[in-house]
Parts: C-alpha cells; structure tokens; sequence
C-alpha cells in the first residue's frame, strides 16, 4: 500500500499546497463575481448538485494564479461539451466554448495548438467525456498536449433525465437499468494514465479545497492532465440509488447533502496510489462503499506542442533545400511548334519506377515545354509490388478529357503490363519494351511498331537497375519525339535522387542514343520503321 | 523563383491535391487537421511536410469528428484552418460542420469525392455528395460549395473558398473528386502580391469596450456588415460565450422560438443576401443555344470534348459550369430555361444536381441526365447521344444500366 | 385485455414516444441500442424496461455511432433492430446508415426532430432533418421515410416501417419531431393476430446449397424477388461475406465501375420499382381543390384546422399528406399540378420538402411555403393566410421574419 | 520482476498448452483451406507482410477448437473494420462482416448480445481498433462482453500509404510524421486493461505457436479478450524506419524477414507483466528496442450477458403486476354526450404532480371517457425543481391543433405559474386555486371565476401533501364536469402508487364534494359563480 503523499511533486510548494485537514472540508466557496457571467446567473442546476462547487473551486484556483502566479485570465478559455457540466461554460466570464457533446477535447486541442499562449481548459461531465467523447479523452492523454481536463462524474446522463452512463457503478439503478446496471463501469483515472495522463488526480466535491488546491497543480502542469470530480446528482442519480433513495423526493438539497455525507464516509484519500488502484468501489446493490482520492500520478514529461517545436528546425532545413532546387531550374526558350493530343502508356510492377517516369514526362511537357500535359495513375486493388500504371496526356490544346482513349505510345516493362496494355494501343502506334523482361506473343500485333532495348540490363551495368525506366525515358523521348531532349534531361533533374543524378542522366543519354539510333536505322522488332 | 516566407511561386506540375494543400497554404492557413482517407489523404501528406515550413501546424487527429472540430477550435484562436476528407469522413464530419455553421466558424472543407455509398470504392471517382455538401447535417442552414475541374482550380478555388469563409464567417466546402485530386497537371503559383487575400473582420485587444461588443449580431456595425458580425479570437480579452445552442447576440443560449428565427434567418441569409457575390458560373455559347450542358467539376470538364462533337453535327449547345455548386445559381437557370429547348446534366452520380434544374427550369425546358453510379469518369458517346436526344436527334448508342453485371466472376 | 407475450393489446394513454416503442415490439423488435438524446431518450427508456420483458436485449451504447453498427449487428444476427435519436445522433449516424444501405440489412431508425443546427434547441421542435433524411449518408442510394403525425400513427407506422425495411431489406427512418414523440394521447394496441407482421426472406441452414447460395442478387430467386435478395443470418451455416465496399453477388468485393454501376442500381431500383407500393398519401378534397395544402407529421396535423378555417371562407382547399416523405410522390404532384392554381407547404423548416414540390409541380402551380424556423409549431393564421394568398385572396396577418430578434435580454 | 509463466490460468492446460520452445519459431502455418475463401486468394497484402501469419495462426487455433473441443465453426461469426487486417474478413471462410473504419467492436456487439450461441471475433488493425475505434474499444472491454479482439499491430496505416498512428512510436517517422513523430504511442494492452478487458496479451508474428496457443485461450475466455499482435508492415512503416530502412526497398519479403529478426532480438516473453509494464520501449529515433510479449492478464468476472440475464426474472415479476394492473381495469359505459374543444392548463413548480395531473385528467377522458385527448408538457430551461406546466386539450372531434389556443380552465398551485398562466385564461373561464399557496394579486382578473381551496393543507390532514393534486382533481372534475366522475378515479387508481391509492381517492372525493358545494353554494371567491 503506498502511502500517503508519497508521490508529491516538488512543485507542491510553490503552488501554496499544504496538507489538507480532513476536518476542515467546505461544500463550496463564495462565488467570484469578476469571474462569473452575472447575467446568466441563477444556473440551471438543481438544489443539492454538485456542481456548484465544482465551478468554484475552479474559479478559486484560477483567482489565485491570477494572485499569486501573474496570470493573465484573458489568456485562459474554457471549453465543454454537452450536459449539465458543459453549462460551465456558460457561466465562466472567460472565453468559453460550448461545443457539441462529446467534442470538447478536440476543439480545445485546436485552439491549444493554434494559440500556445492560451491555457485551455476542458471542463464536462461523465458521459461527454467518458461515453460519446471517450475517444478524443484517451487520444489527447495519449498525445499530453498541454490543457487541462476536469471531468465532473456524477455517475449518470443527468441533463436527459438518469440514464446509465459510463461510470454509473455495477448493479447501480438509473432510468435505462431499472433492472440494476449489467454493465461494469471505467476507472477514469486508471483509463487516463493508461492512455498517457501524465497529471491524474481525484477528489470528491465534499474536499473543495484539496479540489482547489489540485486544480491549481493541474492548471499549471506541463502536459495533459485530469482531474476526476466526484459530484452528486441529487435529482437524477440519487433518486435511484442507495445514496439518496428514500429521501423525500423533493427535498433536492437534503439529498444532495445526504450524498455529501455519504462520501464523508466512503472517501479515502491516498496520495500517489497508482491509478489501477484508485478504484470505486460498490457493494452487490451498487452503493458506493469505498472512493479512493488524491492526487494519484504526477509524472512531467515533454508536453506535445515542444515535441513539435523541435521539429521547425528540420523543416526549415527541407524548405531551405527545396527553394535551392527550384531556384536553380533553368528556363527553356519557348516552343513554337503545335503538338496535337498524345496520349502515352506506362506499364510494369510496382518499384520499376513507372509512375515516376511517367510524372517525368508530363513534367517536361508542362513545364520545360510549355504543353498541357495532364498525368494519371493507375488504382486497382493490387497491393504494393503488383502491377503499376501510369498514363501521360500531352497537347497544345487543353485536355478536355483526361484518360486515354487510344494510346499512341507505350512503355513496356513487365509481362503482365505487355498483357494488359498492347491490345490497347491505337494502330501504327509505337511500343517500346525492356526487352530483357518481356517477351512478345507469337500473334504480337502487326500493326504497331515494336522497339525493344534491355533497359534492366543496361541500367544494371551502369551500376543501378533503378535506373531502368530512366533509359527507357531517353529511348522514349528520342523515338516518339513529342518532348524535347532538354526538357525531359532536367525533368529527369527535378526527379532522381541527387546522388543519382549522373548515372540517371547518362542513363537517360544511353537510351535516347539507341533511340536515334533504331529509328534512324528503321529496324523495329516488329513492324514499318 | 521560390519566395522567401516557404511559399512556391512559380509553375509546378502538382497532384491535385498537393495543389489544394499549396492554395491553403497561400490563401494563410497555418493549422491542418486530417485522418488519412483515399483519395484525400494527400492532401493531409502535403500538409505535414509543408505547414512546418511556414510556421503552421499539422495534427493528425483520432478520426473526422476529431478533425473537424480541432480545425473549428483553431479557427477560434485565430488562425486559418482545414481539414480534407471523402465520402465516409465527410459523412462524420457533419455533426460538427453544424457546430461550425452554429458559431459562424470561417473554416475550410476539402471532400476529395470517391463512389459511395458506405465503403464503396475508395480509389475510383463518384461525385455523389453533392446534396449531402447541402443537406448533410441536421437542421437548417445555408452553405457554400465549390467544384474545380483542375489541379490548378483546386488550388484557385482553394484560395477563394478561405476568401468566402472569412467573409462570411461560414464553413466553405471544395467539393472535388478522386480524379481531379489525384490528376496531376501544371500549377501557377502566383506571387503572393497578386494574389487577392480576405481575412475576417476580426475584434483585436482594445477594439471595442468588451461590455459592448457581440459575438454575433445582425445589421451593419462598425466591423461587419449585413448578417455578418465581426469576429473576435480567444485571448483577445473579450471573454466570448459562444454555443451549438439557440443564442442571442453575446451568444447566451436562449431556448425559445423566437431566437431561433432570428439565429436560423441570419445564418441563411447572410449566404441568400450575397448569391450574386458568391455564385460564380462560366458560360460559353449560351446566346444561341438550343441545348445547354450544366455541369461542375470532372464531368463537365469532359462534357467539353462530347459539347464540341454535337456541335460538328450542327446542334447548337452551350456550356454552363457551376463553380459554385452552392448556393446553386437558381436564377442563371431560370432565365435560361425560358429560351432553351432542353438541358443536359452529366453527373457522376444517380441524379443529384439534375433535381435543381428541374426545380429550376419550371416545366420550360426539357432536363435530362447523363449519369452513371461512379468508378469511371462520363464517356463521352455517352454524354453526346443525351445531347442528341435534347436536341431531338436520333440517338446512337446504348447507355450503361449496370444489370447485366451479375457477379464479378462471371 | 393484456397479451402473455408481454404485448400491451388494449388502449391505453401513451407518449408518442413510448407509442414508437411499443409498435416496434409488436412488430417484433427484439433489440435497441441507443444514446440519450432529448426529445428521443423517452423510447430508449421504454424500451430498457420493456424489452427484457418480451426476452429483448436493451443496450445503451457509447454514442450514436455505435448504436447504428450495433443495430446492423443485430439484425444480420437474424433480431430485429431499431434505434432512435434526434439531430446531432442522427447527424452520427449518417456514416453507418450508409453501411446498413450497403449491406441491405432490415432496421428501423426514429428520429425526434428538434431544432437544429448544431445542439440548438433541444427540447423544442422542428422539421428540419426532411432533406438530410434523404441526402445525408455519402454516396448514391434510395430510403424509405415515414411520418407520423401523432402517438397511434407513431404506433402503426413504427410497425410499417419494420414491415417495409423487412420487405425490401433496406434501413427504415421514422421522422417524427419533439411535439408528436412527447405528445400524449389515446393509442389502441389491436391484438397481434390482426396485425400483418412481415419478416425477412430468410435462408435458414439447410435451405440451399450453401456454395449456391448469393447474399445479394438481382433478378428473381426461390427467396427475394426483383432486385431484393433473400437475406441469412450469422450461425445459419452459409459462411457469408458482406462489406461496404463495392461487391458482387457473394458479396466479395469488387472495385470497379460496372460492379459499382449494379451495385447502385440495385439499391435504388429495389425502392424505385415499388413505389407504388411503399408511397403512401393521405388525399383529402382533392377532387374540385383550387388551392392544395401538402405537407406531413405534426404540420400536416395542424394544417387542418386553417385549412377549414379557409374553406369557411368559401376557398376550395385540398388536402394532400406525405405519410411517406421519401420516396416522395412525384407522380401525385405532378398530376394535381395540372388541374390546381396553387400548392401550399406548411413545414417547421426553411423550406425542405417544398423543393421537392417544386420541382414536380413543374411551373404549372404556383408553390408556397408557410415556413417558420423551429421552437414550436405552425400558428392557424400564418398557414390560413398563405392558403388565402395561394387563393389569389387578399392576406390579412404580417408572416413572422424573426428579424425584429436581437438581444434574448432587450 | 514477475517471472514467467506466474499468472497462467487453469484452463492453459485444458487448452493443449504447452511451454514455449523460443528456438523452435515458425512465422506461419500451412494454409487451411476449408477455412479459406480460396476463390479470394492471392489475397491483397504484401511480401513481408505480417498479416497471413496472423491469419494462419488464428485459423490454427479455431481448428485446434474444432476438433479438440467440438466446436461448431458455422458458429463462429468474424467481424473487421477498414485497413489490410480488416481485409481479413474477407479470407476466412466463416460468417464474415467487413464493416466502417473503427466500428467492427459495436456490429460485434450487435451480433453477439442478439445471438449468444455465436463466437465474435473482431480482426482488425491498430489504426482502426486504437485510431478512429478506440472509443468502441475501451467501451467493449468496460462491458466485459465475451468477444475476441485481435488487433494486428504494425505501426502505421498501412493501407493508405503509410500515416502515423495511434501506436506508431515516438520519434519514428511516417509519411505524416517525417519530422519525426511527435505523438506518444498508445500501450495497447495497458489501455485494455484499464478499460476493463479480463484477458490481455501481446505476441509478435514471430511467435507463430504462442500466439495461436493464445487465441485459443483467448476465444475461450468468458469475457472481453483482447490480443495485440506485432506485424511488420514491409512497404509503409519499414521504409521510413531503421528496422527496414536501407534495405532494398523492393525488396519487401526481404524487408518483413528483417523486422522479423529485429522482433527475435527485441521480443522479450514476461507472461504475468502487469499490462503497465509490458512495453514497447524505443530509442531516440524511434527504433524499437524492446517488446513485452506474453499473456499479461487472465483474470475471469461475469461477462456482460451474464448479468443482463440476471435481470430476466425481475423483469417477468414487473410484467405480471403491469399485466394484472391493466386485467383489473374497467369498463364503462360509453359516453353518448358531445364535448366540443375544452382546453385546460395545469401549473405549478417540480413536485407538485402538476404533469402527472395532467396526463390523469386526459387518460381519464380519452380511456374512460371515450373522447378525443391530448396531453402535452410545457419544457423550458428551467432545472428540475424549477416551473412545472401541463396542457390538455379534450374533445369529441380529432384534435388538430395540440397547443392551447385559449384555456377554458386552469388549476394552479404557485405564485409563478398564477403570473405566467392567469393571463391566458379565457374570458368567463374557471381558475382553480389552491388558495393555501396562491394569493390573488389586487388587480386579480375580474372576467374569470375564481375558486379555492387549500388542497396542500387538506393533502397534508390526509397523511401526505402530496396528494394535493388529487384533491384538486377531485374539484376540477366537480367545477369543470367535462370528465366523468368515475372516469376521473379510474385514472387516479391507474396512475397512483398502489400504497397511497386509498389515501388519494379519499383526497379526490373530497375535493370533488367541495367542488360540488362551491359550485352548488355559487360563491366563488372572485366573478360570478
């Protein structure tokens, strides 16, 4: 069993924490005139409700960093989401969100993240935080971003009425479970540490100033943390449980205080339990025998948004590298010549580099040559390493329709893309193929022009079959001659690794050579050259 | 060529959506938050590397709810914020794009649109949420929608819908598709100075007395105009209630009727009372038409090539392009209707748009689709014989009907 | 006068809510999940102490999102399911409807309406989810929506909708709003022999050839006809696959257009091929009408008193009531639009389903709306002297803006 | 340190449990073909990819079931959601349900609480069941339902390309992340735990047998288990990190088998590790350099269904005294007088059983009367305690119009609701006053009849004040006469609590008499009677 205190961080001291003294509980504080919305005042709660108290406790600790600390209470906004809690809000003279149920924690992440200077605050209730929001609690524990949440449990919807929610206990009535709850409740302070609280603490509304004291830890804390608040529902929950049935059913208060009685007698403080531990515990009719609370978990680590500030660094970096690049881009002269609708396929097996060649040549179009171009990949429900393709539009004109329709170029470099793309190609088109990976059909189409050069082959002897679609794109550029040479050279530039830009250009030069080469020595594999 | 503060001026040859990330980033938004969705995702990708470059931040949240309110509470620190989707996100976005439209949150929203429904098919193209862009979140408002045809409109009406959303004070939605988003094609970043940029009218330290401001107020102050109230951010000293709840103008709720008129006729109207500021079309050879294509996005850009072959045949046919999908150009329709024999509406979808032009066109012209459910872009035979049909040719080919498909291993 | 299966056959004073509830146990719902929500938290609560008494399962979930799937879990486990929510949840539950389209599976969805956007007023009425009904789940599909206009209609047509979303395996909205759901009043339960009570074409084990067995199919089959399949349960032995993705007849996923194209056409031609079967109106006086009245749920209710109201003035009004809003009756419209001077559409919204009559009174009536935000229902002078001016008869009552709102405190 | 082995269970034996050899490794079983869909395969994941051992071992174990414990495999239901483990579903020849991204955990609740006889099991990925569905999953494990969830862990969302995600480590790098991560990863099996799941335990894909011997402990398990399993994603996450970056990067198989021994030098068995320390600790780039394996907790409790079949008997017991409530009511003779459109407004303040007046009076007219009745609840922002109000509208002909128009009738029992309703009464209408709590302002309208009497003191003479509704029932029903008498204590018979029934039809009858008297005598205390 740990003992107590035990856990107590050294900023304890200069937060003004002093040891509670049990005996000297109070149910509430005065209210903060300067700090609530007047105008809106009498709240909506019941008689005997808890959340009062909760309301001014944090308001209480927020006056005395304002006091003792130097805060600048313009600079800290509340948000919550929906339900009796999340009418905080509303009564806060600080900038105050009322989201959507559930949403608070992601909105205040927003704002945190978009304003680091603001302190943000998230302050709901059981079911908006635990039940519908359940996910964006964890996730934001997970995260420690900065802000604060404090989640006031009373054990059950009450806005709409009792029904049973996440933390109403086992066997526990509410309006849903009139049969008794079959479902087991969350631990939150257990479930916030699991998902990453780095601050995790629990109070009862009957110890307001060990409340107020936390939240002060809290408020300051250098990372996510939570505050669970035990708070009665004397309407909704009390009306159905052990705590407050039988109680005149209109005495709101009386109830309320028969609830606060209750903990006085059930609450036990223990500093530095481990969470898991922290438990509230029922009996087989689901009264509530034991509350653990304190201050549980109090462990800084790097807040979120530091993690991202270390980054800025390695990005100004990129951008620095990246401005070079492009500053560096040479201008061509401008074309003259009407290039009418061209359309090329690509085709091969993921990591030959077809959809980089492929943006290659719509680059050079577009930007070196001053053409439309207009570049697509192919989707299928192939998985990685399967097969790839990749389709080029270029013109002088704009491209309307922007698939192919009848290709009139083709690279080739697998069986499967040989397969599936060569029926498609429009007649007297040309194909060219890696002629060391793919072989042609004994009926191969007589009426296109077949060029073939081991690509693979000749990159690999280079010293990098990577480089393969790089010939092929010199072989391509030479043979089809609708891209200019410069053009696709400093494309290709733009594209490859700087290490591998010398063997990618000479690569891409080897190809268009052959290219010249079989063209002008009108030999194709097959067909008119 | 580049510009000094991480921005790309010059001429690139971008992915859709990388271009939608670049128009964010020029048109000021410094705060991203994403959940990776095919054929969005690469917008959300761009961001993560760029937005750290430019001092922003990117955050990939828990899921589209998550997203969408983190960019409204970015929003409400003052900083320029968007989250980009498709179908299923898009879908779990609209709880809080409601909360978002509640607050008169400015805020942007980039449905990348796939075939749907449910899972559908997550690489191929649809444009089936289209009305869902209108109507896809509970109760009553007005909304603005934009539908580009290009990677480099994604990255124009990028900017422009931050412009409107400023102005308005209103979530803008950029309804584009799976092929344009993923089409990569020359891109113009313009310099900065040439380029125009809105920023809300917005309440700073010491403006105004805070007893007297108001977050939300109809009729023209010193900061808005019209419906639209001058916004504030948090910090800025002006301790702002605001809530999805039926609000008065300092943004108390009041739970009564006649607060919800006043709420619901402000946000509606404030969008009704600007249509002609907002709505934007572009219309070629409309004068002597006797057909009239309308179309948005993909499939109107495609309806071009099919537009110039009926045009061969002698049918007189204009082109009208919603830019702005919503508000929808009522009017523009109107009018045309009185003087054209039919209109032709290819979608990519069941018939979505096509209802607003029959509404429209009030029994005065013909209205018929060219539609198919989604996984392909419109062939263009296809949209060339509905236009025959409007004209009264003949027609000469068979459109899809999908029933003959039984099984995909037949 | 009770039944021994737990059923309530009698008459007795019932909150329509609760009415909504007891309809879908005699329909022979078995399972609910749901989320409390204000005002439809009352049918959650009837049922979590009904249901167990009829051998149900009661589950509250951890939101509305997990309420839809846990229906569609259900039902695919061969139980009937319903859920039920208002705005925000049904803005939640957008997403997962979508998957029940897809997977076609039978469940029915209530939704109180309230006034919305965003939380707005939560415990006061509205109409304004009629469009988001149709058009609010991503992607392309048909739905079945039915409206009641007080507790014994909430009651029968709760069990209507059961009927339906059996018959055509599709997920059934019931849009209800806040004044009929916490409306009380007389319902007589008849005993369960007089109800027709349908249940889905089932396969059990050992009906088919599991190998021969396909969980979707177009065409007519010893189990489904037309495009609806006979549908199995989980543990029945046929070893099933659903997804949302696009898929074929065994439901194995197929990612390309002409899967997708039978996919949607399916999904919307097994509603549109029985319109005439599911579309259900209310007509009155429609025969000799000048002016006709269209609308549904709790404004269709109270249309009826300015209605006769109007005719005391010698007006010839009809009366025309969407019991079904969606599959809207176009057909209808289209026909009264031919021989009446004017519509007019009463609803507790901006203005939803008039667009639809719009759209199919195609300029030959005029079309009117009596519109008023939220918070309360349709006051008799507002509606009566809309009829009066679709009469071409002079209006004697200024139609509220909510303009004059500006402050709750002023 | 717990040693090894200190937590197994009983049933390790019962399932052919036997200690693992870590020599003796496989990472995949053969195929089994009668549980494969082969007219699926290839399936669509990668070479290195971990996800078809994940698949073979899960089979194994349901093999291992079948045939050593009868199980019938039709009854063996599997769901997933959206990612490549979700495309498990699509595999396994068994009732499969691939659903929405993150919402397999809720479609398995469905599945399994309206089918008990059914195994669920939910296959999915991290991003799935930790990402978008950790809401759903944290609320499975509370409610202890007996499902399986194996989510297959590898780091990153793979089917997108590559994101960072709910479980990627700090500082490792991803697509999105290629600063470095600056999230903190969840510990899965920790966030189970402290959900409440009672069966947790981690393996990586290199523990091919440990694993399956673990499902098969874990589909067993009468209650929520939960099962992370480690996999290598060898195209998205290996890539960007240094267990696979700089390897050929086409060369995937050559990838995953190089996470795969990078698992054999970091994996670290501890069965019996309280899930909070069954880590995975990383390095400062992100490198993983320790994974706790092992079963973590076994720990049986009553599992959801359980317990809500616990309720079943009480539930007979409220059928049975609702049934013979509803057999004992009676007939009357049906009513042959005509009640044009009669609308009367209740009003008062929470407690006072102003709504459960109301709803008497119109059962009694629409159930017993025979007559047309609507009754409606005035809902305002007020909290509980607050104004309470109560509308009915009685008459022969349907009811249009469900809201007062003009009142003909009121019964009010506070200052609040005199000022608020009085107002709205027609001209010549009844006020009914319990003229113990209401007093008549000076200006009190003179066009109304006004009558009194102190129903609260008379409440309270009888034994319980809050029987001060009935009594004023009792005189509306004398003054108004639109209801029956006998119709009118029929309804307070059905809607009383059984014990305080005498005590209110002694309460109605006597203001029924002093209705009578008053109106008999025509004094009222202000109009003309």
């Amino acid at each position: 069993m740990p003992e107590e205190e035990m856990h107590r961080s050294e900023r304890l001291k200069h937060l003004g924490y002093e040891p509670p003294d049990e005996s000297d509980w109070v149910t509430g504080l005065h209210p903060m005139d300067e700090l609530l919305r007047g105008e809106r005042l009498p709240h909506i709660w019941c008689q005997g409700c808890g959340l009062g108290t909760a309301l001014t406790t944090f308001i209480g600790a927020l006056q005395w960093l304002e006091k003792n600390r130097g805060w600048d209470l313009d600079k800290v906004a509340v948000v919550s989401g929906i339900g009796c809690t999340g009418r905080i809000a509303g009564y806060v003279r600080l900038d105050s969100f009322h989201t959507t149920h559930g949403r608070a924690i992601p909105f205040a992440t927003g704002l945190k993240l978009a304003n680091p200077e603001l302190k943000v605050v998230v302050l709901s209730g059981d079911g908006d935080i635990a039940g519908i929001g359940g996910n964006h609690f964890i996730h934001a524990a997970r995260r420690n971003l900065e802000i604060t949440v404090v989640c006031v449990n009373n054990f059950n919807y009450g806005m709409t009425g009792g029904q049973v929610g996440p933390t109403t206990p086992h066997e526990a009535r509410a309006v849903t479970t009139q049969y008794g709850n079959f479902e087991y409740p969350f631990n939150l302070p257990y479930l916030a540490a699991a998902s990453g609280a780095s601050f995790v603490a629990r109070w009862t509304v009957l110890h307001a100033r060990q409340l107020e004291w936390t939240l002060r830890e809290a408020l300051t804390h250098p990372g996510f943390s939570f505050v669970e608040v035990i708070a009665p529902c004397s309407t909704a929950y009390a009306r159905w449980n052990p705590e407050g049935r039988g109680l005149d059913p209109e005495g709101l208060g009386r109830r309320g205080l028969e609830v606060m009685k209750h903990y006085q007698r059930v609450g036990r403080t223990m500093h530095g339990t481990h969470p898991k531990d922290a438990e509230i515990r029922v009996n087989e009719k689901g009264e509530i025998v034991e509350i653990i609370e304190g201050k549980f978990l109090d462990d800084p680590k790097p807040d979120l948004k530091a993690a991202i500030d270390r980054q800025a660094a390695l990005a100004e970096k990129w951008w620095l590298a990246e401005k070079k690049a492009l500053d560096s881009r040479p201008r061509f002269p401008k074309r003259t010549d009407r290039v009418p609708r061209t359309e090329v396929q690509l085709g091969g097996f993921g990591g030959q580099g077809i959809i980089s060649a492929g943006r290659i040549i719509g680059q050079a179009a577009a930007i070196y040559d001053g053409l439309e171009a207009c570049f697509t990949q192919s989707y299928g429900p192939e998985a990685r390493g399967g097969a790839a393709g990749a389709q080029v539009v270029i013109s002088s004109d704009p491209i309307h329709h922007p698939h192919l329709i009848q290709p009139t170029s083709m690279i080739i470099m697998s069986k499967e893309a040989y397969s599936k793309y060569v029926p498609t190609l429009a007649p007297g088109g040309t194909l060219l193929i890696d002629s060391g990976l793919v072989k042609l059909r004994e009926d191969h189409r007589q009426d296109i022009v077949t060029y073939g050069l081991p690509a693979t082959q000749i990159a690999e002897e280079l010293g990098n079959n990577r480089a393969a679609n790089t010939v092929l794109l010199g072989f391509w550029t030479a043979m089809v001659g609708v891209v200019r040479r410069e053009a696709m050279r400093q494309s290709v530039t733009d594209s490859v690794p700087p290490k591998t830009l010398d063997l990618n250009l000479k690569a891409f030069d080897i190809g268009y050579e052959e290219g010249l080469r079989q063209r002008a020595g009108g030999h194709p594999l097959v067909g008119e050259g | 060529m580049s510009e000094p503060r991480g921005l790309l001026t010059g001429e690139h040859f971008l992915m859709g959506d990388y271009a939608a990330a670049e128009g964010a980033i020029l048109a000021g938004c410094r705060f991203f938050a994403g959940y990776p969705i095919t054929p969005a995702t690469e917008i959300a990708e761009r961001m993560s590397v760029r937005l750290p470059q430019v001092g922003g931040i990117y955050i990939q949240m828990e899921d589209e709810l998550a997203s969408m309110n983190a960019v409204l509470g970015a929003s409400w620190a003052g900083v320029k914020a968007m989250t980009a989707t498709s179908g299923p996100g898009f879908s779990l976005m609209m709880e809080n794009l409601g909360l978002g439209i509640m607050l008169e949150t400015p805020c942007v929203l980039v449905n990348v649109q796939r075939g749907g429904p449910s899972t559908g098919l997550p690489t191929l193209v649809g444009q089936q949420d289209m009305m869902q862009a209108r109507w896809g979140s509970h109760g009553d408002y007005e909304i603005i929608a934009l539908c580009p045809i290009s990677p480099q409109e994604l990255f124009d009406l990028t900017i422009r819908a931050f412009n409107l959303s400023e102005k308005y004070r209103v979530p803008v939605l950029i309804m584009t598709d799976a092929e344009v988003g993923h089409m990569t094609e020359k891109v113009v970043i313009p310099p900065p100075e040439e380029i125009e940029i809105v920023h809300r009218p917005q309440v700073r330290r010491g403006d105004v007395e805070p007893d007297h401001f108001r977050i939300f107020r109809n009729g023209r102050t010193a900061f808005g105009n019209g419906y639209i109230s001058p916004m504030t951010a948090a910090g800025e000293g002006y301790r702002i209630h605001v809530t999805g709840l039926t609000h008065d103008e300092r943004g108390y709720p009041v739970m009564n009727a006649r607060a919800h008129e006043w709420n619901i006729r402000r946000l509606v109207n404030k969008i009704r009372a600007h249509r002609d500021e907002i709505i934007q079309v572009e219309g070629k050879d409309l004068e002597d038409a006797e057909v009239v294509v309308v179309s948005y996005g993909i499939s109107a850009r495609t309806s071009l090539w099919p537009i110039e072959l009926a045009r061969r045949e002698g049918i007189r046919v204009g082109y009208l392009r919603l830019i702005t999908a919503w508000p929808f150009p009522d009017e523009q329709i109107r009018q045309l209707a009185k003087r054209v024999r039919a209109f032709v509406v290819p979608e990519i979808n069941m018939g979505q748009m096509i209802r607003e032009v029959e509404r429209c066109a009030c029994g005065h012209a013909l209205v018929l689709g060219a539609n198919r459910a989604g996984g392909d872009i419109l062939e263009p035979e296809h949209v060339l014989n509905v236009i025959r049909q409007a004209a009264g040719r003949e027609v000469q080919w068979e459109r899809p009907t999908g029933a003959a498909f039984e099984s995909a291993e037949e």
